[in-house]
């Protein structure tokens, strides 16, 4: 932590920068259900104010409990609030870092770089948008609706999951006046045939204006048909393992079609987000 | 008032820390001032366009990072059009990294960016020779030597050596590079290295083996700095698990001018910026009126190289 | 039942977890039964006596260590009188290491240890020879040959040569040391680096430099593990950062048949025994009948050597 | 510490080990004054009674508030009481290992190895036994005054120190009935002509069967003259980097005299107590 005390020093107030490298305070680290984790940061509200829906901090997991996690981890916005000086972050506890940050608790402090990356666009003329989300890509496509609500847009929020009792951020989009459409494997709902015909309803009923999804090949392969067919757009969030986080690197590439070429791009700098229809299923 | 500025040949640098080749870029100026630092070095770059390597490109091995990266590059016509002229803005030298498969290529392109605005160019000899067994340049002191011939003739720029710890003869590469016309050397790219999942028993690298850097290859890159600096008369610039103020003083110690932080900005960007403050507060509190004063300073009894590394091997 | 047997050559052990020489002892018997244990290999040794370096002869860098004992030895006579016999109570092979400043001298040993008693003998061509430039045998592929050749005609007991990894040629080496007659790969040996005390600007060893062990190491030792079992047809033991039944795996799975546990037993020294354990439950767990089955199974889609290292290096 | 879970059962109980490898519950962790801390481990009875004064640990420091010590540290056993189940030891913070020993409390535990090496002799017919300490080396003689007293001899402990104030371990001597000299640097007592006389008029006065000290040059050179000018014999107990604890990577050697010859012993194995007229001043 000593090093950095002489960061904010060594900055030029002429070169304000737009990333930040900052040790936010913990409010809380708390269970959502079992898989999943609510981490809560106080955030100054100038670092708030600049973050956008779809991008992503690099976090410096600590050194705790026996885990000893070397390069930060990459972890998308859940929901940040200004007003509230409040970060959120979703995660699930996969590897060592993620299991580190199990450990933190009020009064830790956690190292944080960012808002970094692409958020997700919303048009002016996009009125109704859709996203379909499942596990954690929840954590990535829910600041969406906070957007959509500050831009007064409709959102239909399509959330899938194993079963009821694991289906997240249900109460965050509807508090959001989102629509929301639940499907579950366990009620056998949650497959892509069904899934197609939910989205086509709602494309006859109430018109699309633009698909959000995120990391799966299933959904981007539903997803890229549908837009097509209907000349829809859409975005998706990627991940990749990343090193740096801010491009300099080159570690985070996936490929993409641009152009009728196959062109890398920077999962960290031209992404996480990506528009649906240059994105490859992998 | 602590004087930090140091001597790289006919290059002066206002202080010793500048990034390493490939974990640097025009991006990080999102989080700093870039005329904070010594020097730039930019990433490697290629004559002609390459993909790089596929994905997993890094991956984490305690305490430290294996990448394979691959050198993707743009080619050198982008790099000329965009890159260069980007650093135009900044005070701060521009030292260019690149590399050639043959040494032709190599000094090829060695001539194509002696172009204004270029102070220095870091030759990645540790990069592959294709026409010797595909062996990096660097492993031996005779392809070194050749390769640094051609690539002197190519340009009147500085010539930074980039050395690879891959090798068992650094102080005779380090003669090599020396004497086929290198201004300086940097000491150490990365050291071949290799992890595997053990559940899906898959390499952890899409390119199966990597290149080890951060913490772990300080105590390696730091004995070959002192090899060198023992070795050859030119300046050397550190390189390797460099994260504080103190590395940097160790490498200086052992003889090195400047130093390269490279890995360690991924975990803490701006860990250059508060490295050159620490340096500063460091010096200031003990007394040292120049960083110059301490290069080389390592008490050694002037042990004879070939005896010590007899005694060493175990 | 999981079975943990393996053979190296003509000799099975009971399970592939073997001391790594230097890091073992006698003295190991007070915390635990020896027996546990797929081998034992013993510090090397040298014809004559040895004092062995100054101290501080360790230092601690970030997660791992360096170490320049220097081989004391109380020479061979003394080495036959009194250790051999200590462990005849043992069912455990015994490993003998050995060492020697020239290859003939090497070869002498090598002849004089061929007693009852010894199962294997462990050369350490890692050390220097000082007929060459004092460049330790196993960095250069002819020199290896050479030594290889003459221990090959000093004894008909099994010859394991261990490697270093202070060279450019791992895969060259490995090939060498087998055509001059090895009867397995020990990789690796320490890999020379260096440590310097900011405060006294003395380097941490006595010795000035030291050999890199611990943790830092076995990305490395990994990657030449890989490198000598792709490049050499006799069995490989892996040797570099073991620390757990994971580890092992990792090798395991690289493709050594056995492995040696070095500085982890100095952090906990019965981690051999709990490696074992862990190992057995593991195998258990996952329906694995032997541990030979694992040996080898690097999903590494036949990629070319070659070309890995060119698009390796950075 | 999974990694140690198996451990016991490894060892056959046909082989009891003389050395036990052990995580044990940390009682307390207190200041004894300004530069020391005294660190009270619950052991079982068991491995306490295997402990000689003069013999150490070899500690396992955690990886904790930032420090990252990676080999055992050596640290002498500063007391011993299988009939409360105490190990002590007395510390001083210098490095990463020592200042990772700083944040243990109660609750904690601490992997310790030992009890390793060769303590003090008291031979049958050592009535007066001399023991002169300064400074952390008090943790390493304190435990003789323990084991003089089981044995009912008489000892007198010199205690040096820079000043009154940082004199420790008095009371440790008092309770255990041995006669006590402080000198100190404050008062200007505690240079070796003063000790010199103190000890010549204790050998004069009551005479002394064997000298005890630790760690010092100064200390070291006076002890063996006064011991070779009075045939006194004598023991001191000294230090150096370790790794293994064991003997077996020959690490931690010394020059010492033996039979004319300059022979290297190890501190962890044949000390770290020797025999004081084989020592070298270094
Ligand atoms: C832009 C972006 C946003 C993300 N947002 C979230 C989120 O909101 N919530 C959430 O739970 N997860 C998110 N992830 C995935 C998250 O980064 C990984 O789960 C996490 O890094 C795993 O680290 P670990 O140490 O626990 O696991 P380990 O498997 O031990 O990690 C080992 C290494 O692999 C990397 N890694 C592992 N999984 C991934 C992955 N899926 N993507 C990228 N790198 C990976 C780690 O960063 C680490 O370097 C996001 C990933 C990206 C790229
Ligand atoms: C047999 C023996 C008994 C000891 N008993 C005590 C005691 O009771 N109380 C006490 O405070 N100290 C004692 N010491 C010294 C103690 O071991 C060191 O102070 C401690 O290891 C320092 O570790 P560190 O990480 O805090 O310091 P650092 O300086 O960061 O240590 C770096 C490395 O050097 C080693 N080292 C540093 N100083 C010494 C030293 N004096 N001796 C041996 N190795 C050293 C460390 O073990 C470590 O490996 C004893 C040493 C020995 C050999
Ligand atoms: C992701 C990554 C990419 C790198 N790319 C290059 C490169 O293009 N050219 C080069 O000479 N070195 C390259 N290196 C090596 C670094 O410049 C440096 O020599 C090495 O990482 C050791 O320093 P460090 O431990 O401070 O990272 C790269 C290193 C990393 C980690
Ligand atoms: C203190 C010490 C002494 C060693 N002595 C020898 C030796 O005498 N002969 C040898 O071949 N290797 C010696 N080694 C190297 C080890 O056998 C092993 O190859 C190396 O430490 C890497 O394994 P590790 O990381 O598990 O320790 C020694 C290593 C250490 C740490
Ligand atoms: S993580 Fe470094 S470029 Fe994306
Ligand atoms: S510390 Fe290993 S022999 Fe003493």
């Amino acid at each position: 932590m000593a090093l950095h005390a002489t960061t904010a020093a060594a900055i030029s107030p002429a070169n304000a920068p737009a990333v930040f490298e900052r040790d936010l305070e913990v409010l809380s680290n708390e269970p959502v259900n079992g898989e999943y984790m609510r981490l809560v940061l106080r955030a100054p509200a100038a670092l708030l104010q600049q973050c956008r829906a779809g991008q992503f901090f690099h976090l410096l997991c600590p050194v705790v409990g026996g885990e000893r996690p070397y390069l930060r981890r990459p972890m998308s916005i859940y929901g940040f609030y200004p007003e509230r000086e409040e970060l959120h972050f979703l995660y699930k506890v996969t590897g060592e870092g993620t299991r580190a940050l199990f450990h933190l608790g009020p009064d830790d402090r956690l190292n944080v770089l960012g808002p970094l990356g692409q958020g997700f666009s919303i048009e002016d003329d996009w009125n109704h948008l859709v996203l379909v989300a499942r596990g954690v890509g929840l954590a990535t496509l829910a600041p969406l609706a906070l957007e959509a609500k500050r831009l007064g847009r409709k959102l239909t929020a399509i959330c899938s999951a194993r079963s009821p009792d694991v289906l997240m951020s249900i109460d965050y989009f509807r508090d959001l006046g989102a629509d929301i459409v639940t499907v579950t494997d366990a009620e056998n709902t949650a497959g892509v045939d069904n899934l197609e015909r939910i989205i086509e309803e709602l494309i006859a009923d109430k018109g699309v204006d633009a698909f959000y999804t995120c990391g799966s090949n299933r959904l981007l392969r539903l997803l890229q048909n549908l837009g097509e067919r209907h000349d829809i757009p859409g975005e998706i969030a990627l991940e990749q393992q990343m090193a740096c986080g801010l491009g300099m690197c080159h570690c985070c590439v996936r490929p993409f079609r641009k152009d009728g070429r196959q062109v890398n791009l920077r999962v960290c700098r031209e992404g996480p987000v990506f528009d649906m229809q240059e994105a490859m299923p992998w | 008032m602590v004087d930090l500025s140091v001597d790289i040949g006919s290059l002066r640098l206002k202080n010793p820390i500048m990034p390493a080749s490939g974990t640097f870029s025009e991006d990080l100026a999102d989080v700093f001032d870039l005329d904070t630092l010594g020097a730039h070095v930019t990433k490697t770059i290629t004559r002609g366009w390459r993909d790089g390597n596929p994905t997993p490109r890094v991956c984490e091995v305690s305490g430290s990072m294996l990448n394979s990266i691959g050198i993707p590059s743009k080619g050198v016509g982008a790099f000329i059009e965009k890159t260069i002229p980007f650093y135009r803005a900044y005070k701060a030298p521009l030292v260019v990294s690149i590399s050639g498969n043959t040494a032709d290529e190599f000094a090829a392109l060695c001539s194509e960016v002696t172009v204004e605005g270029v102070d220095a160019i870091e030759v990645n000899i540790s990069c592959p020779n294709i026409e010797e067994d595909g062996k990096a340049f660097a492993i031996r002191p005779s392809s070194t030597y050749d390769v640094m011939c051609k690539l002197r003739r190519a340009t009147h720029l500085p010539l930074w050596a980039k050395l690879t710890p891959n090798t068992g003869e650094t102080p005779e590469v380090a003669r090599a590079a020396e004497e086929g016309g290198a201004d300086a050397l940097v000491v150490a790219n990365t050291l071949l290295a290799m992890a595997i999942d053990v559940r899906t028993r898959r390499p952890k690298l899409g390119n199966l083996m990597g290149g080890l850097s951060g913490p772990s290859l300080k105590p390696i890159a730091l004995r070959m700095a002192y090899q060198c600096a023992k070795a050859a008369n030119i300046p050397v610039i550190g390189c390797g698990g460099i994260s504080n103020a103190e590395d940097v003083l160790e490498f200086l110690i052992a003889g090195a001018s400047a130093v390269q932080v490279g890995t360690a900005t991924f975990i803490n960007p701006t860990i250059m910026p508060s490295i050159i403050a620490d340096l500063q507060a460091r010096l200031e509190s003990e007394g040292i009126a120049s960083v110059r004063d301490l290069v080389g300073t390592v008490i050694d009894g002037e042990q004879n190289e070939g005896v010590v590394f007899m005694e060493t091997a175990p």
